[in-house]
């Protein structure tokens, strides 16, 4: 009986919390969330270096072979730190090529995407707001249909399309593709919009078992991401309450916003514990894998968007600005929950499971 | 009770709409005049007839109309309904016309009054400080006489409208001796001077509605203060409360409610419409009780005020209720969205009077439904408001021992 | 245009006030709360001679031919003091007959009613959770079936009762009717259970019209006392805040306590133009009315509920105790919100009636 | 992470379980026992075989066993599963053992550790007073020295089980000179005793779980006190933190939630089984994420228990988590029963495990659900201490001039 993390998973989530420190500092994550340009390399470059491109890729590939877990530990940091760039879609991509690819995808794309030398991603949703893989449309042998709110669609080397009938196919960005930005509210993420036209796609043998899973995978990372940037609004707002003054005293004195930031905490603390058990089951309690997740999903990225907005109002007028990093937080909160599906869509969803 | 305008009013509502029928558009020469022009123009004529600056006496350029809130309500509804312009909106004829009709000098009311009122002279607001937020006595920017001149130095923020203003009115600290609300004065300044460097500050939305100020050695003339020395918090009173009223107001939240009903419509849930699923219907009626709570909480105000009766608790609870029904529907708009929720809110659309047109229209009022908030004083200031003054409660202990 | 009380209903309503601040206090108000006894005829006949047995009885037949928004005036008066006894049902009754009855109905019961000679009470309930008109099953021309939850049951001479497809009869009891007490939660209204064996009942002629205007009326009712018991834990929680003391200051000088009083305010305080609306609807914009009866209903009843809570919270320990007022308050929220539909039902029938 | 327990602990499982199978329920004349002999007779077994008293030492009637959360968990579900009983549950093993242990004299342990332990002498406490509440700052009752005896005046309340208990802990003001915090003393009494008048405190189910006892010139022994004289506050603060623990338990959310998912499939809504209704369905899935995360928050603090660690501000939340659970229970609870929300709570029936059985028994749980709020503190106090404590705010203002 052990739940809690172990040296190793300790000492991998402050490696990563140390680089992003470092590296990501609240005026260097700024600089990249202002930024035209979509994608810091350099940045990016320093994640792969910490060895973050293949945390789920086995070793025989190249990649780090951790847990869920692992990989949820490492999305909460990222959250906590608003870190920019593609790490929830190359993620998601090298999982899925790893549980649904043929060896030769896999020799063609793992060891690549582990290093970061590809960059992958994953292209799910559709128009209609569809997300999960009994819904998607797009298909066909030279795959055509729009996908939507792809991240970093335009940087991949490689796109793991999710296909008409639940499974899961590769497409190298080319011709028959084309790729166009979707202004998107959270600018640390940055989406596109893909639309196949007759585009060669290779379909993954293992699709369908792969395409379920990478969406649990999917819905557990977006609820450890949501729990780091509500640790870290919540982190924020306490220290404004404690240095910004007013009638002489500073603001943390007063009863009635002690207790809004107590009730923010009373709102994200405990759901650690729910998205750290949704990922031990991805690893190792099958059968309450899929519900977990959607539930984790669901109340995780509530409780982020609840106290994002709540860290807002903490913060007075200036809460309200560009200015203050709240609103980094604020719109990747916005993210965290619309992606894959609304807290409403899996709670139905986990109703469902549990034969309710 | 009776919810009709009655015969007298109805027959006043006959002659406004006969006004407007006739004036409005504007025609010949007037009509080619720019829309600035044409307000303006109109607003004369609407004066002349009664109608617009009712409380405004005929020497300052106002119609001088005895009050009557229901010719008033009349007034409003047609001329929105004809989109005729009325009294130039904004902080000038809200605020600081008022506070010049209660403390001005005469020389300031016919210097200022009627060409506010006409939309002629634009006016910004130097209150809020980046130290201070609702807290007035920690005001910092400093006003010293030098000849026959203030020189001002500080920084006011949450300025709407700096950058287009002709004037402001601003509080400063000219008493360096006295401390807290003590010390402070109200004065006037022209914005187009050297020494004045406003900063747009932007907001969560990508928009920009407010400024930062920054005041190097700005000078006004001596004169150019409203009520005595020091006595600037007490003449900025009357109107923080006009301030508080007019956000707080049942037809915008009326109209909120339309325009989530409209979404709810427009959108779906797992393939069906939305506003066919039991859970979206069952908060749309919730958030129905409390709009609709809004509106009859709205007229029995107005005819407290058509009695000359004191309303009640009820005046303090304006804001706060419907910056609450703001945010439910700002709540209830996000689960609609779906993926919507995922759009930059600066490519957002907002039709007049119809509210968010898209999904950026509607993650922008996902935020501005906050900002609203923090615009009249946050939530937790309107609650302190509520706890002491409507319900006798003891007021607020570092508040209170701040200002001794 | 003119949304405010007359004077003559402000007398009504003071009269009504004074009446119940000296004939019923919080002391002789729990000694009926408290008592075996079901109902306090000393009491009930008070209320009568100051005329409130025949608020909505036409003058000609010796009511006071009052409207919908006085009898709901003096119901919040009501709901203000948790007055006990058969208010609710006897107002019902009246205007049951006075609009579905024949003149013979007419002349037989309403002189009666309003001077208390008789009691009068509705039966809606069913066995089956239904209260409306369009799910009355009890009929026949003998009378059969069960009805629940009907006030002073076993006290009335006369019962209105919802039949099968949606119209009224009347009933003497007698013969054919077994009356039992229902354990109810709210002591200031008792319920009783009637079952009908073949009672003698007599139709109303009009009586599917009365039936849904009855209807709206009783949940105009409920929402005014829902309003007046609102007002009244809350200025009692108020009162208490300023005597209790800890710390060595009175508790309302903390301000955790002193936004929760203002949350309460701003929940009840606005919902006075609610009840009023829905009451000037029944009388003069019968478009509106049936909506805005359910509408009212709904959010009143839930606001009281909530705020009663909040007042038993507000009290603390004390605030569970038997011995608290609050705890008689809390109990006629229940009721308030229970009796003929909770918030939900109404609020789907709003929609409804709303075209959703 | 392994939530399994592992193959040493499914040994010690076995252990537990062979032990059960053999020993209970009793047999031969122990059998014949009522129900409270049964209970002792148990209770000795138990301690013999170690699985028992655990944490108390042989010389006290404990087992002395090694401090293992782990095994202390496999006990308590067999035992569980076995429904054999356990320590005595109830204020005196869960307060006064540990009290007594950490600052208790030699003959107080030696008197009542064992004896409570087993269930042969019950507790009730005495801190709560009238005036009081969370306050304890204002307590008043007073012990005054006469001779070899302490006399007691003042008034409890909210004392559980004070009719039946044997004996009271109780803090009195001893040193009157000194104010505040200082000058309290805990000391033990005999509840059976001319001078104490226990009354019974009916609460608004109906039901009496508490009492107001009152004191009149009550005697106890002079060295019938725990600690020194005027460190009664300092001694009581241990057992305080044993309350909130006890209350915040995970598998008691999780049952009630388990208790409002039959409700829900059992009830209609328009005629239809709730469950299927979306508004429902919504509303559950959304309570239980939050009593998922209560849950795994509970293995989350067993595990850091287990390591010795510091499970950190998550040990602050239990109470008000889990009171915000039985919150929402309460009121889906309510919409659930429909017309069953006006019965009387006074008939409810409560299965063992198995929560409410009933309308009354749910509309009982309405209220309770805001005195389980009550029982350890008001929200309000628990807000304070994850502020303070868990946040680092500053303490409260009253509070702290107060103790000063």
């Amino acid at each position: 009986m052990d739940f809690g993390l172990s040296e190793e998973q300790q000492l991998l989530q402050d490696t990563v919390a140390q680089f992003l420190a470092n590296e990501n500092d609240p005026n260097q994550l700024r600089a990249r969330f202002d930024a035209e340009e979509p994608h810091d390399e350099t940045f990016w470059k320093g994640l792969m270096e910490l060895g973050l491109g293949g945390l789920l890729v086995p070793e025989e590939h190249g990649g780090a072979g951790l847990q869920m877990i692992d990989a949820a530990l490492v999305a909460e940091t990222m959250g906590f730190a608003a870190a920019p760039g593609p790490f929830l879609g190359h993620t998601l991509a090298g999982l899925a090529i790893a549980l649904g690819g043929s060896e030769a995808h896999k020799r063609a794309w793992l060891p690549k995407l582990a290093t970061g030398d590809a960059l992958g991603t994953v292209a799910f949703g559709e128009e209609d707001g569809s997300w999960l893989p009994e819904q998607w449309s797009v298909g066909g042998d030279a795959l055509t249909g729009t996908k939507c709110h792809v991240p970093y669609g335009a940087q991949a080397d490689v796109i793991v399309v999710g296909t008409k009938g639940g499974g899961l196919a590769l497409v190298a960005p080319g011709d028959g593709a084309t790729i166009e930005l979707f202004e998107g509210v959270d600018r640390t993420r940055r989406l596109y919009t893909v639309r196949f036209d007759g585009a060669a796609a290779e379909a993954l043998p293992d699709g369908s078992d792969a395409a379920s899973r990478t969406r649990d995978a999917a819905l557990i990372l977006l609820a450890a991401d949501a729990f780091g940037g509500a640790s870290r609004v919540l982190a924020m707002s306490v220290e404004y309450a404690k240095t910004r003054e007013q009638f002489g005293v500073t603001i943390g004195h007063f009863q009635a916003l002690k207790h809004q930031l107590a009730n923010m905490a009373l709102e994200t603390e405990p759901a650690r514990g729910l998205f750290w058990y949704a990922a031990h089951a991805f690893d190792e309690v099958p059968e309450d894998c899929e519900r977990m997740a959607a539930l984790a999903k669901a109340h995780v990225t509530d409780r982020f968007m609840h106290v994002a907005r709540e860290a807002t109002e903490a913060h007075g007028g200036i809460g309200f600005t560009w200015e203050c990093d709240v609103q980094m937080w604020f719109k990747r909160a916005l993210f965290d929950r619309a992606w894959l599906g609304t807290p409403g869509t899996h709670r139905e969803r986990a109703a469902q499971l549990a034969g309710w | 009770m009776d919810l009709s305008y009655g015969p007298e009013y109805e027959a006043f509502r006959g002659e406004v709409k006969a006004f407007l029928d006739a004036e409005w558009p504007l025609k010949g020469d007037e009509a080619k005049l720019d829309l600035q022009g044409q307000a303006v123009a109109f607003r004369k004529k609407g004066i002349a007839a009664g109608y617009l600056a009712r409380s405004i006496p005929r020497h300052y350029g106002g119609s001088e109309q005895e009050a009557d809130s229901l010719k008033a309500q009349v007034i409003r509804e047609e001329f929105a309904r004809a989109r005729a312009p009325m009294e130039a909106m904004g902080i000038g004829t809200m605020m600081l016309v008022p506070t010049l009709l209660e403390r001005g000098e005469e020389w300031q009311r016919e210097r200022w009054v009627e060409d506010t009122v006409l939309g002629n002279t634009a006016w910004c607001q130097g209150y809020s400080e980046p130290g201070a937020g609702s807290d007035l006595a920690s005001l910092k920017t400093k006003a010293e006489l030098d000849g026959d001149d203030w020189v001002i130095n500080g920084q006011k923020i949450w300025t709407s409208g700096a950058q287009h203003a002709d004037f402001m009115f601003i509080l400063c600290r000219t008493e360096p001796g006295e401390k807290k609300h003590g010390g402070i004065s109200y004065l006037l300044l022209d914005m187009k001077q050297p020494g004045i460097d406003v900063r747009p500050l932007r907001q969560m939305t990508g928009g920009a509605d407010f400024n930062e100020v920054f005041f190097s050695d700005v000078r006004t003339p001596k004169d150019w203060i409203v009520g005595k020395r020091g006595e600037g918090w007490l003449v900025s009173r009357t109107t923080l409360k006009h301030e508080r009223n007019s956000i707080g107001n049942a037809a915008q939240a009326q109209g909120t409610f339309r325009n989530i009903l409209k979404l709810a419509k427009q959108s779906t849930i797992d393939g069906k419409p939305a506003i066919e699923n039991p859970a979206i219907r069952q908060r749309l009626a919730t958030l129905e009780g409390y709009v609709q709570a809004h509106v009859y909480s709205g007229y029995r105000q107005m005819t407290a005020g058509l009695r000359g009766e004191d309303a009640g608790m009820i005046q303090l609870m304006n804001k706060l209720h419907s910056t609450n029904i703001g945010q439910e529907v700002a709540k209830i708009a996000v689960d609609l969205l779906g993926d919507g929720a995922l759009t930059d809110p600066s490519q957002g659309a907002r039709g007049l009077f119809a509210g968010p047109e898209n999904a950026a229209g509607w993650v922008g009022q996902y935020m501005s439904s906050l900002g609203v908030a923090i615009a009249g004083g946050t939530g937790n200031i309107q609650r302190n408001v509520i706890a002491e003054r409507g319900l006798g409660l003891p007021r607020d202990y570092f508040a209170d021992a701040h200002k001794r």
